[in-house]
Parts: structure tokens; sequence; C-alpha cells
């Protein structure tokens, strides 16, 4: 991925104490702004009203299985990389009433809400989740139908992306090409340098939100800290997916003796689809009032790793813990090529660190692919005689 | 594939009005339910293709796929064979007659029938798998003349689990050799017992080469059936299997369809077996 | 030697059941056998009875069932052309598993097992054609009962 | 702007609507437990018009001194079996009803009284009562379901209305209950909850307990404690290993396994594991 260099884009540089003039610019032409908050022991996703609501001066620590705040020794407005929530809890929301039905005198009203959409301003995007935008669009706008609910929210939001300065070691979108720069997909991306911000402009509404700011052209030392605020995000990953073949790979190992071992450890929670800022899968209930006179038809967040999730005629097709592990894995990361003509996975590192028993991916993948390599690994046999069947 | 004939393009979730014109006992537990839609426009404009399902919708009950039933160039009903399996399956049967409810479609892939052209054709139907077919039927016998040998086979699991054994007659007039098999049954029975595949495989074939197989059914028996013909010398290219998973939104969106790379309510439900063929034997996919 | 060896080797010729067999193999195979038609409703040969004649199908139907007290005869099986029944005849013990009979008008080549035995003795080669051939019919029926026993269409799909 | 569709029966069809059922008549009868499950149904304020014109309420003596005999339609059963008259009295129960649904952790595991399965009851009948030599109690506390067949059950304790309302409203209607199977997880990721264990800490059963309550621990910074049970296929094993190896005390996991839901075989299979391995540690006595 070539990034924009610093030269054919103007780069502005916003004053730390500016950054309230933004939010409260956004709020005025009718946004609702939301970015990163502390909530409940974490950095979520909230209503902004100003920058005070910000992380200031917090990062937060991750690794499989954990995640916890700490205190900086500065006072970073985004220094910290990514929490539990995503912002397709804005475009996508977890519960979203898709039809209502109404009893009348001779059968039934049937009813599709269209209130006008939230008007969402993102404030601070990573480029992982710039990524994740990117491949909801084509799952929910792309296809032969398309998600009203989602179109709406998506067309109506304005992006602020922020830079990332630091990574995890749960991080690996280096690995999936998805960051940590963030190269398109904004009206506005900022990056976080010791007195401020410098803004690169991303589309024409961020333009007409810029030109009402304060801000300045940076000058040559404000980029040289910016780039080495950047780059110490992309020295600091240590994670790697290797993705060579990585389609053909997992799918010719389906009966690979790997899964069983994963569904050793694997609790089927539905943690890491909930956490992932990819995964669609959702469901549509029946909610009857109490008199059954009024039902609400409510699509929820679902995942694959229920076991309902594949019920068919009295049973579940993916009845075991190993099933729906590799129908999850297998999906993000090789049958996404085929449905949607990239990787599921943006490298964000959620479904590790938000997994209770601290399941990584990137070593499961790992853990294949060696077998693959080493024939005296487990699993050798059983792969090769997979491949036969495979075009 | 082209999108659902709606009447409200821009909203996938809303629903026509049908109302049931006529309900039929088929066989113990399955039963045949017409539906006209009440607005004439959207009679006019809906159309389907062989092998397509709609999702039918009893406000409270739920949403269910159901695959449609009837010859497609039947322009006053569409038709529905259904199982009592479920809530709503359960609930619809208990309709009568003049009932409203709501209908989304239609969705999925259809049967080949322009590949069928110039060939020979055998349809292998189990059970309640013949009722997707049978809209291929009536299309293959409405223009008889274009294909060759046209066979079906039809697997129950007794002589009373047949469906449509007053259209055989009919069928076999305008071209059709209709074999019928069933699992078990009494000494009184004169038709064959056994597996569609037994009967698949001493079908006399003039060009298995030129020859297409349209198989619905539970899928071990379309599995045993794809290997029987790929024994008799059908190319995998030409077999056709319908398959079958949990739909929930039928436009692409919920993921609860997924079979591999597959959606099967837009990819699917029916596909031509090569293309499935290195999943369909992985357990719990 | 049969009168109707002529007739015979081009019926047996026909049959999928003697795929693969060379030509010399075949009169051999006639000399081993004779025609025999039956009409609809004939029976081929009793459940328990010793036979030692084993039957490849050249037209017709034939219907495999068993008595079960209480339940009198239970088909099981409809055999079609290029079939063979009476296996029993052939690498049993000669006595039958099942009771066959005509369903349409039927015309078979009835081969005697002992001199068909004899023949694979002498042959090996053909003998080993031959047992193949069984092992396959053995083992395509073994598939069949498998799947009517799982009683496929029981459960079977609700929906589309 | 809103996008509709009208539904019209003919009315033909309405005239040939489904005669009316009769009322399927309802009773709720009380094994060793709290009635907070009975509760419940009485908490159901502003539905409970709504059950009583769609239920006829037979025999239910904690709300009303009106007992009707049976048979009965619908048979709420809550509590579980301690005592041998229990034992015989639940037989009595499956015979005269059509449908038995238990209702609550009691009933569907034995309840927090089923702490006495691990211990010596006649030590806790001489603790509790002054004259024990009355009290006539089996050694354990059971299930319903460990001695009848049971048509339904309804976990949690206490159990959730909503789900007990549409279990109530699908036995009316002759169709299945609609109830969520999966983990507690899932309804805390939808209502934006972050999860206590990964961000804090605290250990919390959620991920192997199954889905009723709504989520309401981990929303107050505290863990599951396994109200409704373990999930289908719960991998207990897994999750107690990780709780251990990440620094949570085998005293702290006990409890939160030896709870309402302390029988159920998943949790009584983890807890039991736990206890050896806290005796391996240090030596204390858990069993």
């Amino acid at each position: 991925m070539t990034s924009p260099t610093e030269s054919n884009r103007s780069v502005l540089f916003l004053g730390r104490g500016q950054l309230n003039q933004l939010i409260r610019a956004l709020a005025d032409d009718g946004y609702q702004v939301v970015g990163p908050t502390i909530d409940q022991a974490a950095i979520v996703y909230g209503e902004i009203t100003s920058a005070d609501d910000l992380p200031i001066g917090w990062t937060d620590v991750q690794e499989p299985g954990k995640y916890r705040l700490q205190r900086r020794d500065d006072e970073a407005c985004f220094g910290y990389v990514v929490g539990p929530h995503s912002w397709k809890k804005y475009l996508f929301p977890p519960v979203t009433l898709v039809a209502t039905a109404d009893r009348t005198k001779t059968g039934w009203q049937l009813s599709t809400p269209e209130t006008e959409p939230p008007r969402y301003a993102f404030l601070g995007v990573r480029g992982c989740e710039l990524a994740a935008m990117r491949i909801q669009d084509k799952v929910f706008l792309g296809g032969p139908f398309v998600d009203p609910t989602y179109q709406k929210r998506r067309a109506a939001a304005f992006i602020v992306a922020v830079n990332c300065t630091q990574a995890a070691p749960t991080c690996f979108c280096t690995s999936m090409n998805t960051g940590p720069r963030c190269s398109s997909g904004f009206d506005l991306a900022l990056t976080e340098v010791a007195d401020g911000f410098l803004m690169e402009i991303g589309s024409e509404s961020g333009n007409v939100v810029a030109a009402r700011l304060n801000v300045e052209p940076a000058t040559s030392a404000q980029l040289e800290s910016g780039n080495a605020a950047r780059q110490q995000a992309v020295d600091q990953i240590s994670k790697q997916l290797d993705t060579t073949d990585i389609r053909d790979l997992l799918m010719n190992n389906l009966r690979h003796p790997h899964w069983e071992e994963v569904a050793n450890r694997c609790l089927s929670c539905t943690n890491c689809t909930m956490v992932c800022p990819t995964c669609f899968c959702s469901s549509v209930n029946e909610v009857p009032d109490l008199t059954g006179d009024h039902v609400d038809r409510e699509r929820s967040w679902d995942s694959c790793f229920n076991i309902d999730f594949s019920y068919m005629n009295g049973s579940p097709t993916r009845n075991s813990i190993h099933s729906r592990y590799r129908q999850w894995m297998t999906h993000k990361l090789a049958t996404w090529h085929d449905q949607f003509g990239s990787s599921g996975c943006v490298g964000c590192g959620r479904c590790i660190t938000w997994c209770p028993v601290g399941i990584d991916l990137t070593q499961e993948v790992a853990a294949i692919r060696s077998s693959q390599n080493n024939p005296s690994v487990e699993g050798a046999v059983n792969s090769s005689h997979d491949n036969e069947g495979v075009s | 594939m082209k999108p659902a004939a709606t009447a409200h393009p821009h909203n996938p979730w809303l629903a026509h009005a049908v109302r049931i014109s006529r309900m039929a006992a088929a066989t113990p537990g399955v039963f045949i339910c017409d539906l006209v839609f009440q607005d004439s426009a959207v009679a006019e404009e809906y159309t389907f293709a062989p092998g397509q399902f709609n999702m039918l919708y009893l406000p409270g009950l739920g949403e269910i796929a159901i695959s449609i039933s009837s010859d497609p160039d039947q322009r006053d009903c569409i038709s529905h064979t259904i199982r009592e399996a479920g809530n709503v399956t359960r609930a619809l049967g208990e309709l009568p007659v003049g009932s409203a409810l709501g209908l989304r479609g239609p969705f999925g892939s259809s049967w080949p029938t322009e590949n069928c052209i110039g060939r020979d054709v055998v349809l292998v139907a189990g059970g309640i798998g013949l009722a997707p077919l049978r809209p291929a039927i009536c299309h293959l016998l409405a223009h008889r003349e274009r294909y060759g040998e046209l066979n079906l086979i039809i697997g129950a699991r007794e002589p009373s689990g047949l469906l449509y054994t007053t259209e055989f007659d009919a069928w076999r007039a305008d071209g059709l050799n209709v074999h019928v098999t069933v699992d078990r049954a009494n000494s009184d029975w004169h038709g064959a017992i056994g597996m569609v595949t037994n009967v698949l495989d001493r079908l006399w074939l003039r060009q298995p080469e030129n020859t297409l197989m349209l198989t619905c059914g539970p899928e071990v028996m379309m599995w045993y059936a794809v290997q029987m013909a790929i024994r008799r010398g059908l190319s995998p290219e030409s077999l056709y299997v319908s398959l079958e998973r949990n739909m929930n939104c039928a436009i692409g969106l919920c993921g609860h369809c997924q079979f591999g790379p597959q959606f099967l309510c837009k990819d699917g439900p029916i596909f031509r077996y090569d293309r499935v063929a290195s999943i369909l034997k992985v357990d719990d996919l | 030697m049969n009168t109707d060896h002529p007739n015979l080797l081009k019926l047996l010729a026909a049959t999928r059941f003697v795929e693969g067999i060379s030509h010399d193999h075949l009169q051999g195979l006639c000399r081993a056998s004779r025609l025999l038609k039956l009409p609809a409703g004939a029976k081929l040969f009793q459940e328990g009875a010793i036979e030692d004649e084993v039957f490849v199908i050249s037209s017709g139907h034939i219907r495999l069932s068993m008595n079960v007290p209480g339940r009198g005869d239970v088909p099981f099986l409809t055999t079609g052309p290029g079939e063979l029944v009476g296996w029993s005849g052939l690498i049993g013990d000669g006595r039958m598993t099942a009771t066959a009979t005509a369903i349409d008008d039927t015309t078979l080549i009835a081969m005697s097992g002992r001199r068909l035995q004899e023949l694979c003795d002498s042959e090996k080669e053909l003998g080993y054609v031959l047992l193949q051939r069984v092992a396959q019919v053995l083992s395509q029926r073994l598939l069949s009962t498998r799947l009517q026993l799982m009683d496929l269409f029981a459960g079977e799909k609700a929906d589309t | 702007m809103t996008d509709s569709t009208a539904l019209q029966n003919t009315s033909a069809a309405e005239n040939s609507a489904v005669a009316v059922r009769p009322r399927p008549r309802l009773a709720v009868f009380k094994f060793a437990s709290c009635d907070g499950c009975q509760l419940s149904l009485l908490d159901c304020e502003d539905e409970l018009l709504a059950v009583a014109s769609a239920v006829e309420i037979a025999y239910f003596p904690e709300a009303s001194s009106r007992m009707l005999p049976g048979p009965y339609d619908v048979a709420l059963v809550e509590g579980s079996i301690t005592t041998p008259h229990d034992a015989q009295r639940i037989q009595d129960v499956r015979r005269i009803s059509r449908t038995v649904v238990t209702i609550g952790a009691c009933a569907t595991a034995g309840g927090i009284q089923s702490l006495k399965n691990w211990a010596d009851h006649e030590d806790y009948l001489r603790c509790v009562y002054a004259s024990p030599e009355y009290i006539s109690t089996l050694a354990t506390s059971t299930p319903i379901a460990d001695h009848i067949k049971v048509d339904f059950e309804l976990r949690g304790c206490p159990i959730s209305r909503h789900q007990l309302l549409e279990v109530i409203g699908a036995l009316v209607n002759g169709r299945r209950p609609r109830l969520p199977a999966h983990s507690v997880c899932l309804d805390c990721k939808r209502k934006g909850t972050v999860c206590v264990e990964v961000a804090q800490g605290i250990p919390c059963l959620g991920p192997v307990t199954h889905s009723g309550c709504g989520a309401i621990c981990p929303g107050y910074d505290r863990g599951c404690y396994g109200c409704f049970g373990p999930v289908a296929q719960s991998n207990c094993q897994s999750l107690t290993t990780q709780y251990l190896d990440t620094g949570s005390a085998a005293e702290t996991l006990l409890p939160l396994l030896r709870n309402f839901n302390a029988s159920a075989p998943e949790f009584r299979e983890a807890s039991n594991r736990v206890a050896e391995i806290s005796i391996e540690r240090n030596g204390a006595s858990h069993r």
C-alpha cells in the first residue's frame, strides 16, 4: 500500500487546544460526535461533547485474553490502540428494527420504519478500522441486495481518522495491509504529536470543516515529528500473520486435527465475533408484544459460534466447537476472499485480546501452516488426503 | 442473479401481501398451498425461475424459506409444497383459504434449463425434493422439443409419500419417462423398491456424455446419486444439486446459510456439483 | 449344448454384468447358461430353497422379498436389466436368502453355479473378473441397503 | 417515510378461522425451593391478566385458595427433590400432567440446596434442627428430570418472566418456545458491556452460562454467577484452567461454580476439578 506523502497532500496543523474547535464544528453541522472515552475500565466509543471526554493521558495494555488501562506520562488524547468496541455498533447496530407488523380488523399491516438515520461523526478511526468499514461496505452494499440501515448510516457519517502512534502486541495490521497508516476513506485524518495534531484532508466535506478551524500549514519540523510518531507504531508491531496462499492453506485442511486442538480451549462464547469489526452475522427475530397485536421484527447481532445459528431440520449443522471455530476462522481468512474479494480480517487483534482464554488466530494459522511444511507434525497425513478433492 | 421482483426495490425487508387461494393435503405431513398476490401490479411483475424459493411470513411466528413448486408459466397463483416441520409451517398448514400472509422473493439460483437445450436430462428427486424440481419439469415439458430424452426418477420412503402422483400420467404423455421407487412397501405395491441410485444404475442412457442430471433430496441421497451418475459416464460439470442450510434473511446479509464459500440464499440453493464437490463431504461444515 | 446359444450370447453380451469379459470367455459362460423367460408374477426362486443357478436379468424386473411371520412377504428390492440375482448359487451355499418374483415379463440368463465355478477354477482370469463383478453387485446392494436403513426421507428437508 | 403492505384476509377466511381452543389448564407445583420462581409468574403484573385469560389457573396454592383437581394440561414445577415424600409426589404430578415444565435452577439443577450433595447431610440436619430425628430427608437434592420425564426446562435463579411468558404463550398456541441458547457474553456485547474478565480480571462464568438474565452482573462490574446454568456444549474445563492460570484462586472459583446450579453436571465436574487442584496446591479441603 502506498501511503500519501506529506508533499502531495497539504498537511495542516491543529493545536492541542484547538481540538475542541473540531468537535464543536462537527456538532454545529448536526453531527453526533462519537469517539474514544473511558468507561467500564476500558477505552470505548461513546458520545463526545468536548475533548475532555477523550481518554487524555491513558493508554491500553493488551495481550491475549487481557486488557488493562494504564496512565501515560503525557496528556495524549489518542495514546491507545483499539478497545473492545468497534464502529460497527453505529453502522450496523447490535439491535435494529427492520420491520413491524400490526394486526388490523382484516389482517395485518406490515411496515418498515424508515426513521432518519443518526448522523455520526466518528472521531479517532484507526487504519484497521477504516479497512473494516471498507469490508463491511462490500458485505452490506456490494451484493444484489443492499442493507438500508447500514447504507443510510454509512452515507451520513463523517470520519475523522487518527493515525496510530503506538501498537499493541496483539496488533498485526501490517500483515493484513490495513495500517497503521490511514491512507484513504476518511474526511480528515489526524496524527497526534507533542503539541497538537497534523491534519490531512481526505474529502470535500473534510475540507469544508477544516476551513472553519484555526489551522495553519504544518512546518517541516512538525511533519518530521508526525513521521516519527507514525513510524513508532510500525516499529512496535511484533505480531505477524503469514497470509501466503492462506485461502488454500485453510480450505485444504478442513479435516486437520488442529481444529480439535483449538476446540479444547475455545469456549464458543462468541466474544471474538462480537468484538470483530467485520463480523456481520445477524438474526431476525419476531418480538410480539403481550397481546400479539404488534410485532417487531428485530435484527440482532448473532454469531457462527452459537449452536442454533446453523439449526436446520431439527438439528444444528455445526454441532461441535471444532466445527464452529473452523467455520469462523476459515470464513474470516479464507472464504471471505471468495465472497467479497478480500480477507475478512483487518489485523486489529481484538479477537485475541478479548478472547477470555486468549486464543490467538495468528498462532492457530501458524500451527496449521507448520504442519504442512513439516510432514512429521500432526495432520500432515490428513491434509494431503484433503488435497485431492479441492480444485 | 437478478434481485427479487419487489414493489419496494429499495427495501428488501418488506414483504408482499399474498392470500391463500387453495390448500390441499399432499402426503402425510405435507400440504400444498397456492398463493395469489393481493396487488395485481405485483402479480404482473412477479416472475421466478424453476428452483428458486420464497420467504413466507406469518406475523408473530416468523419467516421460512420454501421453494416454489408451481409452473413458472402459470400466472394466476404461486404454489408451495410444504412439510409441517416447525412453528411457521405448522401454523401455515392450519390457515383457512383466504388468509393473508407475507411473501418476499423469489430468491436464489435456478435449475440450468438453458443448458438442458439439445441434451438428455435426468431428474432425480427424493421425497419432498420433487417440489423444487416440479417447476423445472413443467418448463422442460412446455418446451419439450428443445430437449432429448427426459427421465425422472422419484424416490420416497413409502408409496404414500409420493407427491404429485396424479400428474405422472400427464407427464408421461408429454414425453417424460417417470420412474418411481420406494424404500419400503407392502406386497400390494407394484412399483420398484430400492434407492433412486439403483434405478439410475440401470437407466438406459443413450448419450451419457451429453446428459445433465438435476437432483434434489436429502444430501446423502444426492451424493450417491451424483456418484452413480459419474459412474454412468455423466461429467461432474453436468450434475446439479439443490442444497439446504438455515436461511434467515434470504438476501445474503445475515450469514446463516453459509456453506464453505457459498451463501445458499444467493449462490444457491442450486449448485453445479463440481463447484461444491470438495466441501460436500466435510463433516459439519 | 444349448440350442438358443447365439441368441443367448447376444443377450448376455448386451448386459452390463459382463462388461470387459472377452468374447472367448463369454462363449464359455454361454455354454454354462440357459435362457429363461418368466411371465409377470412367476416366482424365480424361494427364500430358503437350495438353487444351483445364478441369474443375470436381460430384460424385465425381479422383486426380492423376505417372509416375515405376521407381515407376510415383505419386498425390499427391485432389480432390473444387467443385474445379478441369486448370487448364493455362486458364492454361498446355494441357499437362497430371498424370494425372487418377476414383476413384469422377464428374460433371464440362468447360469449353472457348479459349472460357473468349474469355469472359474480352470480359467483364472475369467474367475477373477467374474468375482469382481459379483463383488461390485454386492457392494452396490450393500450401499443401497444401508441407505434404505438410514431412512433418509424420514426427517428430510422441510423447506427450499 | 414508511413503506408498508396490508395483509388482508378475505371475509371467508375470517369466518372459517380456526375454532377457539379450550383454555389449557395450568397447575403450579412447588418442591424444595424458595418460591422465587413462582413469584416470577405473579410478578408479571401487566401480563398476568393476559395469562389468566389464556389459561385456566387450576392449581396454584401460592396465588389462590381455589385448587381444582387434575388432570392438567401444563404443570409448572418449581423446586428440587430432597425428601422421600417429594420423590413420590413428583411421580403423581407427572401422571396427572400432559406437559411438565420445570422452572428455575432448583428444578432444573438441584438448586443451591444441592450443596448438601458434597456434604454429610446428617451433619447438616444436626446443625440445623433441634430434633433431627423428626426430619426425613434424602441425602441429595436432585433436579426433577432425574425423577421423571420433563418436557421443557426453564432455567434461571430466578427464571426470567419474559421467558416464562414465552413458554406459556407457546404452549397455549401449540408451538415450540423460542428461547435463546447462547452464552451470556453475546448479551453483554449487544449491550456494549465490556468484558469484566478481560478488562478487570474478574472471574466471570458468562462464557459458559446460558443466556436469560439479560447479562445483569457484568453491567455492574461483577462476574456472572451462572444463575442460568451451563450453556450447551460449555467448555468449563478451558475456562477454569484459564482462570487458575491467570491468577484466580481456587477459593474464588469454587463458590462461583458451587452456587445455584452447583449440581448441573458441567458446573459440578468443573468445581470438583477445581477442588482437586486446590487440594494439590495448598492442601485445603473442599470435598
